[in-house]
C-alpha cells in the first residue's frame, strides 16, 4: 500500500475538527496557529494568547494593521467582537488557574505517558526559549500536541521516554501528526485515527513506543485544504 | 503639585548606575521603550541585571551594553536570538561572561508582579520536572507538586505606554499593556516613554496604570522602523 | 453560540448543594448579589462554607440561613455586626455552631486572587505578630518574617455587575468591582446579577471581567432600599 | 495652669497638616477620615481606599450619591480629576507593596516600641472586625495613629506594651492626641508638641510609657475649627 503524509494544514484542519463550540483555546507558535484557519463553521472557539487577549480574531490585513495589537508569536491580530484585554500575569492567572479549555501546542518529542517536551532542542549557540508553554502544559485542562510523527532523519517523536528537557511531565491527552491521531491514556498510546493506505505495523515501525489501536480506530481523513 | 513629566532623556533616565538592577516592558513589539533602551549605552549603567521577557529586545535596540559586557545577569524567558547564528548575548551566556535565570513566562510575569504587591515567595505547579526548577524548594499542596518562586524587584523599570498625565496614570493601547502594570510597581524608579502627555488628567475609565507607581514620564515619538 | 444567560434565579443557583463553599462579591454596599443572596434560603444549600468580607451583608439578606445554622463556616475580614447587640452570627460564633476564619483584608483579597490564578499558596508579612496568624508557618524572606497564606476556592461565586453580554465579560460600575473579578476566577460556577444584558457584546474597553470566569448570568434589578 | 484638649476636628485638623504635596494617603475609619477635610491648600494629596480607588474626592453631596461609588467605609464618595479605581486585590497589592506614603489609623493602644493595637477590644457577644488595618500597618511607609490619649476611664493608650491583641509590632511612626504630638523613636516615645497649659508632668501622668520631650518641643496648636 502506499500513503501520503498530512500536510501542516491538513494536520491543523483535524485538530481544529475537535474544537468544541463555546471552548476556549489557547494555540502555541508554529502549526496550532494554523488551527485557527479551520475552525469549524457556527462554533464559537474563543482564542487566547499569553500576552494578554482573549478573542483573537484572523491576522490583521494590511488595513487593519495595528502595530501594538499583537499575539504572543509577535503577529499583528484582530479581536473578535466580546474580545477582551488583560495584563501577562492576568493572562497566565487565566492559564495556570485552569480557565483555558484546550492548548494546543508543537512538539519535540511527547512519552506514552504524556510527557512533553517542546521547548529545548539542545541547539548549539542558542539560548534557551521557554515562553508560555510550560504554563500552558500545567494549567490547560486538556493538553493537546502536533508535530511530524518523526523526525527529518526517521527518528520516532512518540517515545516510551523523551530525550529532550521536559516542558511538564504527564500532560498530554492527544497527538495529531502527520500519520495518526493518537490519544495519551493510562495505558499509553492508543491509535485512534490512523493515515489511509499506512498499515498499523508500519505505524508501529515509525513509533517509538507500543501502540495501542482503539477498537473503533478508523481512518484520517484527508481534506483538500 | 504632582508632576512627573521631565523633558530630556537625560532626566529620565539619571540615577542609572553601577550594579543596578532593571526591567524591560514590552511584548511581541508592543510597550517596548526603544528610545530608552537606544539611550542606555550612554549612561553609567554598568554590571547590569536585566529582567525583561525577552533579551532579544534589549540587544536589538542597546547592542553597545552587550558588546561593552555590561549585563551580568539577565532574568528572562526567552533568550535566543533570531536566524540559526549566535546573538551577542548568546556570545555571553556561552563565554560565562553573563548569566542567565531562565523562567516560564507565568512564573517570569508572577514574580513581578509579586515584587510589586509585597508578597515575596509563592508556589506554583509551573516547571516542576523540568531542569528549569532543579534546585528550587519544592512542596505538595492539594496533592500536586509545587515550586517556591520568589518575587523579583528592580531599581528601575523602563516602559513604553500610549498616554499619561501629569500624576504619572498610564493609557495603554492594544496589547502594550503586558508586564508594564506590574512592573511599575515593581520598580523603586519607573520611566515610561509615552507618545503623548495629555493636557489636564487623563480619564479614570482610561487609567490602567495608578500614577503612583510611575517615578517619570517623557514624551518620545514611536521609534519603530516604518 | 456562548450563552450563559439563564432567565429565573432557579436556574441561576441550580447545582447549590450540601457541604459547598460559596463565595459573595460586595463591598460597602457595591456589587453586592441581594437578589440571590435573598433566594439562598430556597434552596437546597446546607452546611455551607461561606467566603465575603464581611459576614453582615449575607445575614442582612439571607437571615435564615443563620437561623437555620446552615453556615458551618465563615471565611471573612469582618464579623461583626452594627450596634452592640449580638448578630445571630455572632450567638453563631459564641456557640460553637459557626466556626470563623478571620483574616486581613489584603490576605483575604489575596488569597482570592490566588486561587483562581492557579497559585496554592504565598507569603505575606500581613498578620506576623498578631493572633490571627497564630499557628501557620511563618519564615523570613529578605530580613522580614512572613506567613504562609493559602488559596481559597469555591464550588459557586455570587456576585452583582452593572453589564454583561452573552459572553459573560462584565463591566462594573464605580467600585462594585472589588473581589469580583478574583471571585469569578476562584469559583468553578460564578453567577453573576446584572442590571443590563446588553444586545450584542460588550466592547472591549468595557470589559472588566473576561467571560471565561463567568458561568451564568441573569438580569435582576437594584434590591437595595430606595 | 488649665488646658482644654482637642476635638476630633482638631486633632484631624493637626494630622493633616502632616500631608505634604504628592503624598498618596490612606485614612482609616473615625478620626482619621476627618482629615480629608483639612489638606492645606495648594497640596495634592491623593486619597486611597482599600476597596480599589486612588483619588477619593470629597463626601457626595445629595445631588452627587452614587450608591456604585463608595469607600472602604462604606461613604458614597466622589472622585477627583486623575482618580482610578481597580480591584480590592490590586488595591492591597498597591497597599502591601511599599506604595502609600502614609497611612493614618484610628487606634485603641499604642506602645513605646510602635506597636500598635486598633482591631480588637474583646467586645463580649461582638465578631472581630480586622479589614485593613493589619494590610496597612504593614505595608504604608508609614503608620501614624490618631486616637484620644486617654480611655473614658482616665487609662493610657501610649502605654509600654499593648494590652489588646496586635494589629501590627513596630509599625507606628507618630501619634495625634488630643493632647500632644508624640514621635515613636528607637528611644521610645518623643513629644514634639504639647497642648498650650499642659504640664510636661501632667501629659507624663496621663501616659503609660516613659516621654522624653523633643529639644524643639512646641506648643500645639488649636485651630478654630
Amino acid at each position: 500500500m502506499s500513503y501520503k503524509a498530512l500536510s501542516r494544514n491538513q494536520i491543523a484542519w483535524r485538530a481544529a475538527q475537535d474544537l468544541e463550540d463555546g471552548m476556549v483555546v489557547n494555540l502555541g507558535l508554529g502549526m496550532p496557529v494554523l488551527c485557527a484557519n479551520y475552525r469549524p463553521e457556527g462554533r464559537e472557539v474563543l482564542l487566547q494568547s499569553e500576552n494578554g487577549v482573549l478573542g483573537v480574531g484572523p491576522v490583521a490585513t494590511p488595513e487593519q494593521e495595528d502595530r501594538d495589537l499583537t499575539d504572543a508569536g509577535s503577529q499583528l491580530i484582530t479581536l473578535i467582537p466580546g474580545a477582551s484585554i488583560f495584563s501577562s500575569s492576568d493572562s497566565f492567572a487565566m492559564i495556570r488557574g485552569g480557565h483555558i479549555d484546550v492548548t494546543l501546542l508543537g512538539g519535540f518529542e511527547v512519552a506514552a505517558n504524556g510527557d512533553l517536551a517542546n521547548w529545548d532542542a539542545d541547539m548549539p549557540g542558542k539560548g534557551p526559549l521557554i515562553g508560555g508553554a510550560m504554563d500552558l502544559a500545567v494549567g490547560a485542562k486538556e493538553v493537546r500536541i502536533m508535530m511530524q510523527h518523526n523526525t527529518r532523519d526517521g527518528s520516532p517523536r512518540l517515545l516510551e521516554k523523551c530525550n529532550y528537557k521536559l516542558t511538564a511531565p504527564a500532560c498530554v491527552t492527544r497527538v495529531y501528526t502527520d500519520l495518526a491521531v493518537v490519544d495519551v491514556t493510562a495505558d499509553g498510546f492508543v491509535v485512534r485515527e490512523i493515515l489511509d493506505g499506512l498499515s498499523r505495523e508500519e505505524l508501529q515501525a515509525k513509533t517509538g513506543a507500543k501502540l495501542s489501536f482503539a477498537p473503533d480506530c478508523v481512518v484520517l481523513k484527508t481534506p483538500a485544504v | 503639585m504632582i508632576d512627573k513629566r521631565v523633558a530630556s532623556i537625560d532626566e529620565a533616565l539619571a540615577g542609572l548606575g553601577d550594579g543596578m538592577t532593571i526591567m524591560f516592558g514590552g511584548f511581541g513589539g508592543a510597550g517596548v521603550p526603544i528610545n530608552l533602551m537606544r539611550a542606555l549605552p550612554g549612561t553609567p549603567a554598568n554590571n547590569l541585571t536585566i529582567i525583561s521577557n525577552s533579551v532579544r529586545f534589549l540587544e536589538d535596540y542597546a547592542h553597545a551594553l552587550f558588546v561593552e559586557k555590561r549585563v551580568k545577569h539577565a532574568v528572562a524567558s526567552a533568550a535566543r536570538s533570531r536566524g540559526a547564528a549566535s546573538g551577542i548575548s548568546e556570545l555571553q551566556l556561552a563565554d560565562g561572561t553573563m548569566t542567565l535565570d531562565i523562567a516560564p513566562q507565568g512564573s517570569f510575569a508572577e514574580r513581578i508582579r509579586a515584587g510589586g504587591a509585597g508578597i515575596p515567595a509563592f508556589y506554583t505547579p509551573t516547571g516542576v520536572g523540568t531542569p528549569v526548577v532543579e534546585g528550587k524548594e519544592h512542596r505538595e499542596f492539594n496533592g500536586r507538586m509545587c515550586v517556591l518562586e520568589t518575587a523579583l524587584t528592580a531599581d528601575f523599570t523602563l516602559m513604553r505606554a500610549d498616554k499619561a498625565d501629569r500624576y504619572g496614570n498610564l493609557y495603554f493601547r492594544g496589547t502594550q499593556g503586558n508586564f508594564g502594570r506590574d512592573m511599575a510597581a515593581a520598580a523603586k524608579c519607573t520611566v515610561v516613554e509615552v507618545r503623548e502627555i495629555v493636557d489636564g488628567l487623563l480619564p479614570q475609565p482610561e487609567i490602567h496604570v495608578p500614577g503612583v507607581f510611575v517615578k517619570r514620564i517623557i514624551q518620545l515619538p514611536d521609534a519603530r522602523d516604518a
